[in-house]
């Protein structure tokens, strides 16, 4: 019921009564976001917590909103995850100030005052792109003559788009035969990332490389470079980032070469810090989401027992 | 039968409501009506607080439809605000970031927006080309200045903005920011301009049959611009207020405001073809938009694709019963 | 010498000239950029290249905005579009994937049968709170622009629906004759709307009713059958953009499709001539403007614009195509040209004028 | 005559619209404390000269001198700064204001800066008292008649202090009583010694009122006359540009000889106790085949409300209506149409035409949709159809492709009425069918009103003016108050003065139905 859900706003002490968690999702705008929802969810449902979930559609001021409410409802524990990286120290500051402590998912925050947030639970998405990269150095240590790469980022002044692309430039260099001829916006979607690379392949004679900031905007590259008469994974070698099921099932079949993971399974580790830092005790600043890389056989291990 | 009065003027008693006040009376009645099962719901609900983080957590929204009103009302609309509001604040980030002193940075900012909402104005009016095609590319040219100041965003530590966003003006045990008082400012100004100044009056009369403004010796073109620029104005203000709520400028924030805005000006009673509509209708509109985000947000319960269909579901059922109070009354 | 003047002015004068000026300068600014831009080949019996991509792309956009024009031409407008093109391919592909042979014609058909019956349905809600219930058209369809995205991705479960369809992927991204099947569809769907509006009455009555709805009504028309079927066309065309769309990419992503189509749609039909407040609409109009819309964002890939700045970029180019067809702008920049003008029959009588 | 200087003089003034030489070197003078009439034929080009004067449309050749010196007003605004005060021939005030503030728009009275909307309202209401026109001046505008807007529009002009006052066609929608307090007040104005333009199509207000004539034909100027030298028919004459033959001779048009035949046989239409709340009282009113039945009434007195319930455009509440002989319910306008009646709306911008589509599709509207949307009226038809209509009512400019808002008033009026006889209704319902129409084409319109209803359509006619009613009408009904009071047979006996006895006095003693 939805009705007394408000109503166990005094049980502050946290021995009695449920935990009551405050989450803010970002929203819903990918698969990989809908199955961080259920992990957190579910996880929530699990440890028998009560989990308030508001969805703030992309937008930061939502975000601040639910927090304020969340702090309105005296919850005992919010977490979030930042739409952006700033702007979050106003209202972190009344949360500290009405002693609930907050925990960052997936994405950080850039506050200077670090005691604004008891701890940061997510990926590292410079690290995906340095991985991504460094594969590629790996792979193509052996290239005589340059190597030609075009590069799918996400949306545009996103902070996953902004460190994955900044991630694989840094990891790149270490070979100046890589070189990254073309770099367009593919917005996240399959729609987006086979449109760029329709035009990527028209323009660029000789691409060795593609590198997509996420499994989606690969997957519809995919279906240009088959319709252009090309064999992905073999004439284009690409490299994602995610390790969606669908993603994984391309990695496994041959079709991409390499997936960084990017786990939206939080849910249990959230659940445990969420409940040691209403206890008070010490945790970590910085978690870091236990993640992997994949390659073809790699995948083709794992894929039976993916949950997403 | 014996002879009726000449039902000339339809004829009122002194305490009935003017039929064009009824609109905004019964979307007032209805976002009561909403308030009070939020309370009888949701514990917490009752806190004034709650009223007050409406205020706070809308006032550059209700800026931005302050200024959006005034373009609506003269049959006009403008897409660029969402836009502008992210460029004032990116443009104050980034200045106030190469270290400028913060009086500067809010003067510059508060140029921006006016400047083009005037050019916006300009083009529309002397070149004749309808206002969403023109606000469009402004929104395009805005969001453009936003990426190529910067891809990320950019944190403001200025001390100036710092106290500003974070000071608290307390009443009793709750408070206000200072951004709220500011919105509610401007409602109050705008309020006033519409009503008690020529300025105000034109742009009912431009709203109502520009032609006709135009046989009357009303300067139209004069008033079209004007209008574009106090929007652009509000944009700016709304642009800085969203600075002091968030401490940043981000590149991609307030994405997709514009319709928003649009949504709390029309669903506040104001009419999309222009000449009829309020200042507080508005203020009513964005209070209504407001109350269901937090009651959406007190449930807690929903489900992200849920959260949609309920907001488009108590949308409608608002809308509906609006326009319904609107039928009996006529 | 004369004439050609004349007929230079007629052509100069015409509504779509400066759109397709535009277009033309942008295709010739990406020919200078990589000169293979213009080349269209023939592969395995399909055209190929850049040019083809701008129409088959542009299809989505052209359907769409096919509906939009007409919704405007009454007054309306539709912001729903992308939320009912979501659900109706969210609805299609569901079907699909849940079938064991997703490669039977019968069952892509049914599917497509499925989505559209949901669009109309969509649509007619449009409709009777416009025309019915008297809401005004931007909240009305606000209502479902909201409601509709959770709608689609409720279908999903907020996943993305992968498909494997043949049948069905023939609609994004298969053949006939040489040509994209996706501008096959967005051919017909054109000719199909032009014909319905032109060749009988229907056209005018929509025109009579964004015009005057009042002065309609009393005319005899009836205006808020008109208003309501509007929508319901709009709906339509949704659709099958939205089964183009989630046809190219073989998956149904509740979120993704058509996201942001609405304003395009609005962008291609003011472009094309129409105006905003209703009345008189032109379909050539708002087709020319679809394929200019499309020709932008694939220049912006093609020139490898820098995402940083291909907005304003964008914003430049449609400044300059509003600017350049607005009569008033190009009224400062050229000489008055001397109109044909009807001869009047001479006044007999003498000016006469009496003294003060 | 004494050495005058006109206060404003037009020289060799030009005006080319595309396609159309509206005014070709036209001259007009006007001298302070007078009224000078400008007359012309629907599409002369008097509202044009009148627009290109106060700035709403630019020269392509010409001078304006006011006060000797000269100008070029860039619009209305910079116009009546300069002292020049119009009434546009359409109604241009602004339907979602007040009143009040219709009038005092642009010039609101202040205190410290802020509109005073007190003070507004009270001069609103003086200034209106000074016409008889006492209404509630915070209504909005829209919500009052054409008539009441139109009498608000001259308030407003005459309320500003200006040295050329203009009125074009500010009669056409008044009745006798309002036509005579507004030349009191033109009069009064005169007097003051300011210089009045004033169009109309009426000659008896131009002979009652002006000094000097000035007649444009076509777009150029015929001459400028003094009215005490010109006889009407020579006035005529110089408008149309050729003798005026049977003009007036219509007066037999109808009798009351063949009354009895009309009355015999099931009426075509009856009401029976038809009525609106809030709008009309419940009346009863036949009318036959054949039949012309003229309403009569002051303004707002609820003959348009009448009209609308016939043609179902309002939806009674009361009563019931009965198409030959069976009872009908009429719902809107379609269900009216299909049972073959028409109505001509007397707001026709607002009610009538719709003016982006051209003159061509505004005529066949009414026809087309009869036919619904599927079977769309031939192309050659139309162009038959809307050819013959146009030579037949002399719509100008013969362009059927023009779109309907470029034409003048006139021509306008002439469109809507076309849209209506294309259908071929059996009762045709005109309300106020002449507003705006030149003699001329006034007389062929009665001239057709008179042969329609010799070939069988029964005719329901609302005009403000009364002898044109009589002219027509077999029966007048009288209104009064928003109810009909009594229907008089228009015999030999029955005149103007007698009507306008009963609608004075809301009764008849003789001959009359009660209601
Ligand atoms: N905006 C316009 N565009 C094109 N033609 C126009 C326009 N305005 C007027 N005309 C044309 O100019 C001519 C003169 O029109 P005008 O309105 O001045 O006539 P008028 O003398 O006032 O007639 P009426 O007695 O019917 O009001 C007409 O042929 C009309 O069609
Ligand atoms: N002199 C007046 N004073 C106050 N109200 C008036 C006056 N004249 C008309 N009205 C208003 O005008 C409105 C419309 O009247 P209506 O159109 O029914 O009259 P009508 O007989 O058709 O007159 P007409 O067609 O000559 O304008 C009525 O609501 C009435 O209140
Ligand atoms: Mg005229
Ligand atoms: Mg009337």
């Amino acid at each position: 019921g939805n009705s007394d859900t408000g109503g166990d706003s005094d049980s502050s002490g946290g021995g009695s009564g449920k935990l009551v968690i405050g989450f803010s999702q970002v929203g819903a705008e990918s698969g990989w976001r809908t199955a961080n929802t259920n992990s957190i969810k579910e996880s929530a449902t699990e440890a028998g917590y009560e989990l308030k979930f508001d969805d703030a559609q992309g937008k930061q001021e939502n975000q601040i909103k639910a927090i304020r409410n969340f702090i309105q409802q005296k919850v005992d524990v919010i977490a979030f995850s930042p739409v952006v990286e700033s702007g979050w120290d106003t209202v972190l500051k009344e949360a500290k100030d009405a002693k609930i402590p907050v925990i960052l998912t997936d994405r950080a925050v850039d506050s200077a005052d670090k005691s604004l947030y008891k701890t940061f639970i997510g990926s590292d998405f410079v690290k995906e792109g340095r991985l991504a990269g460094e594969w590629l150095v790996k792979e193509k240590a052996s290239a005589a003559g340059p190597v030609n790469i075009v590069e799918l980022q996400g949306t545009t002044g996103s902070a996953p788009a902004n460190d994955r692309k900044k991630g694989f430039a840094e990891a790149i260099a270490a070979n100046p035969n890589l070189k990254v001829v073309a770099s367009q916006s593919g917005d996240f979607t399959r729609a987006g990332g086979k449109q760029v690379m329709e035009q990527f392949l028209k323009a660029n004679p000789k691409i060795d490389v593609l590198f997509a900031h996420n499994d989606d905007m690969g997957l519809g590259a995919l279906e240009a470079i088959t319709a252009a008469g090309k064999t992905p994974g073999k004439d284009i070698t690409i490299i994602t980032i995610d390790a969606v099921k669908d993603g994984m099932q391309a990695l496994a079949d041959g079709k991409f070469n390499f997936i960084a993971e990017c786990s939206p399974l939080l849910g249990p580790q959230l659940m445990d810090l969420a409940k040691k830092v209403k206890a008070g005790e010490e945790v970590p600043a910085r978690v870091e989401t236990e993640e992997t890389t994949f390659t073809q056989e790699q995948a083709k291990a794992a894929l039976p027992n993916r949950k997403y | 039968m014996t002879t009726t009065p000449l039902a000339a003027s339809p004829g009122r008693a002194w305490w009935r409501v003017p039929p064009r006040h009824v609109p905004v009376l019964a979307t007032a009645a209805l976002l009561l009506v909403m308030y009070s099962i939020g309370v009888s719901q949701y514990q917490a609900f009752s806190n004034i607080q709650v009223v007050f983080n409406v205020f706070i957590d809308n006032g550059f929204l209700l800026v931005v439809a302050v200024g959006m009103t005034f373009v609506i009302l003269t049959g006009g609309i403008d897409l660029s605000v969402g836009s502008v509001v992210a460029m004032t604040a990116m443009v104050s980030a980034s200045l106030l970031g190469n270290g400028l002193h913060p009086a500067l940075v809010l003067v510059i900012a508060l140029l921006i927006g006016p400047v083009l909402g005037f050019a916006m104005g300009c083009v529309i009016h002397f070149f004749d080309i309808q206002p969403f095609i023109v606000t469009l590319a402004g929104m395009f040219f805005a969001r453009g200045v936003c990426t190529w100041i910067s891809t990320t965003s950019i944190p403001i530590t200025d001390g100036f903005w710092t106290s500003a966003a974070q000071h608290r003006i307390h009443l009793g045990e709750n408070f206000v920011s200072v951004g709220a008082l500011i919105a509610v400012a401007v409602v109050a100004v705008a309020a006033a301009v519409l009503a008690y100044t020529r300025l105000g009056r034109n742009v009912y009369a431009v709203g109502g049959n520009q032609q006709s403004a135009l046989l009357m010796g009303l300067p139209v073109g004069r008033t079209k611009i004007a209008v574009y620029t106090i929007s652009g104005l509000c944009s700016a203000i709304g642009g800085i207020l969203l600075s002091f709520y968030t401490l940043s400028g981000a590149p991609l924030i307030a994405v997709g405001m514009e319709l928003d805005v649009i949504a709390a000006v029309v669903i506040g009673g104001t009419l999309l073809t222009g000449g009829s509509g309020y200042i507080f209708g508005t203020l009513l509109g964005v209070l209504v938009l407001s109350i269901i985000q937090t009651l959406i947000t007190f449930d807690g319960t929903l489900n992200s694709w849920w959260t949609k269909i309920v907001i488009g579901g108590l949308l409608f059922v608002f809308i509906l019963l609006q326009r319904l109070v609107g039928i009996r009354t006529k | 010498m004369s004439t050609v003047r004349a007929r230079a002015a007629g052509v100069t004068g015409h509504r779509l000239f400066w759109p397709l000026v535009v277009l033309v300068l942008l295709l010739v600014a990406n020919a200078i950029y990589r000169p293979s831009f213009l080349s269209v080949e023939l592969k395995n019996g399909h055209l190929y290249g850049s040019l083809i991509d701008i129409v088959r792309l542009s299809a989505p956009l052209i359907l769409v905005a096919l509906g939009m024009s007409l919704v405007i031409a009454t007054g309306g407008i539709d912001l729903s579009v992308g939320a009912v093109a979501a659900v109706a391919g969210a609805v299609a592909c569901l079907y699909i994937s849940e079938q064991p042979d997703q490669n039977s014609l019968g069952v892509v058909l049914t599917a497509v049968a499925l989505g559209f019956g949901v669009a109309l349905l969509l649509g007619a809600w449009n409709g009777i709170l416009v025309a019915g219930i008297g809401i005004q058209p931007i909240i009305a369809t606000l209502i479902l622009m909201v409601a509709g995205r959770g709608l689609a991705q409720l279908i999903a479960e907020g996943q993305i629906i992968t498909i494997n369809s043949g049948p069905y992927k023939v609609i994004g991204v298969g053949h006939l004759l040489t040509l994209p099947f996706a501008i096959v569809i967005a051919l017909a769907v054109t000719v199909l709307v032009a014909v319905l509006t032109r060749r009988t009455a229907l056209g005018m009555i929509i025109e009579s009713v964004g015009g005057n709805a009042e002065a309609s009504r009393l005319a005899g028309i009836r205006s808020r059958r008109i208003t309501f079927l509007v929508y319901v066309v709009s709906a339509a065309c949704a659709a099958i953009a939205g089964f183009m769309m989630t046809a190219n990419v073989s998956s149904a992503d509740g979120n993704a499709v058509g996201l942001w189509v609405e304003l395009d749609a609005i962008l291609a039909v003011v472009i094309g001539g129409t105006a905003l407040a209703g009345g008189r609409f032109y379909l050539g109009g708002t087709v020319v403007g679809a394929l200019l819309i499309q020709t932008l964002t694939t220049s912006v890939y093609a020139m490898n614009i820098d995402p940083q700045t291909s907005l304003l970029f964008k914003a430049v180019v449609v400044i300059v195509v509003c600017l350049i067809q607005a009569p008033a702008f190009r009224a400062r920049f050229r000489r008055r040209r001397s109109v044909p003008v009807t001869p009047v029959e001479p006044v007999g009588t003498e000016k006469e004028q009496v003294p003060a | 005559m004494s050495e005058r200087h006109p206060v404003l003089t037009m020289t060799a003034i030009s005006k080319i619209f595309p396609g159309v030489r509206a005014l070709d070197g036209v001259d007009l003078r006007l001298f302070p404390g007078e009224v000078h009439a400008l007359m012309g034929e629907n599409g002369a080009g008097k509202s044009t000269l009148i627009k290109v004067l106060t700035g709403v449309y630019g020269t392509d050749s010409g001078t304006i001198t006011l006060d000797g010196a000269e100008v070029s007003f860039s619009g209305p605004m910079q116009a009546t700064a300069a002292g020049v005060s119009t009434v546009y021939q359409e109604v241009n005030l602004l339907p979602n204001l007040s009143v009040a503030e219709n009038i005092y728009i642009g010039r609101e009275p202040r205190r410290l800066g802020a509109v005073n909307w007190r003070e507004m309202r009270r001069r609103a209401r003086d200034l209106l008292a000074r016409i008889d026109l006492h209404i509630d001046v915070t209504e909005l505008l829209g919500n009052y008649s054409l008539a009441v807007q139109q009498m608000v529009a001259i308030a407003r002009a005459v309320d500003i202090r200006a040295r050329v006052l203009i009125l074009d066609e500010p009669t056409s929608s008044l009745d006798a009583d309002e036509v005579a307090q507004l030349m009191r007040i033109m009069r009064q104005l005169r007097d003051d010694g300011i210089a009045i333009i004033f169009v109309t199509h009426f000659l008896d207000q131009v002979y009652a009122i002006a000094d000097r004539i000035t007649v444009l034909r076509n777009g150029r100027l015929v001459g400028e006359y003094l009215t005490s030298e010109l006889p009407q028919i020579a006035l005529v004459e110089k408008m149309i540009g050729k003798e005026l033959d049977a003009l007036e001779r219509l007066d037999e048009a109808t009798s009351g000889e063949d009354r009895a035949a009309l009355e015999s046989g099931t009426p075509l239409v009856a009401a029976d106790g038809l009525g609106r709340s809030g709008s009309v009282a419940p009346f009863s009113l036949t009318i036959h085949q054949g039949e012309v039945v003229g309403l009569a009434g002051l303004l707002g007195s609820g003959r348009t409300e009448v009209a609308r319930l016939f043609f179902g455009a309002d939806r009674a509440d009361a009563g019931r209506l009965a198409v030959d002989g069976t009872p009908v319910t009429i719902r809107n306008p379609v269900a009216a149409i299909d049972r073959d009646i028409a109505f001509c709306s007397e707001n026709r911008r607002t009610e009538g035409l719709v003016g982006e589509l051209s003159v061509r599709e505004n005529i066949i509207l009414a026809m087309q949709a009869a036919r619904g949307w599927l079977r769309p009226v031939p192309r050659r038809r139309q162009d038959e159809l809307v050819q013959h209509w146009i030579t037949a009512l002399s719509i100008r400019p013969a362009d059927p492709e023009m779109p309907v808002r470029n034409l003048s008033g006139g021509n306008q009026q002439k469109v809507l009425l076309a849209r209506w006889l294309i259908t071929e209704p059996r009762l045709l319902i005109l309300d106020e069918p002449t507003r705006g129409i030149d003699i001329g084409a006034k007389t062929e319109i009665q001239r057709l009103v008179a042969q329609l209803s010799d070939g069988g359509m029964a005719v329901l006619f609302i005009s403000a003016e009364l002898e044109e009613v009589l002219r027509l009408s077999h029966k007048v009904a009288v209104m009064r108050d928003r109810q009909l009071v009594t229907e008089l047979t228009n015999d030999d006996t029955l005149d103007a003065a007698r009507v306008m006895q009963v609608i004075a006095s809301g009764s008849s003693q003789e001959g009359s139905v009660p209601a």
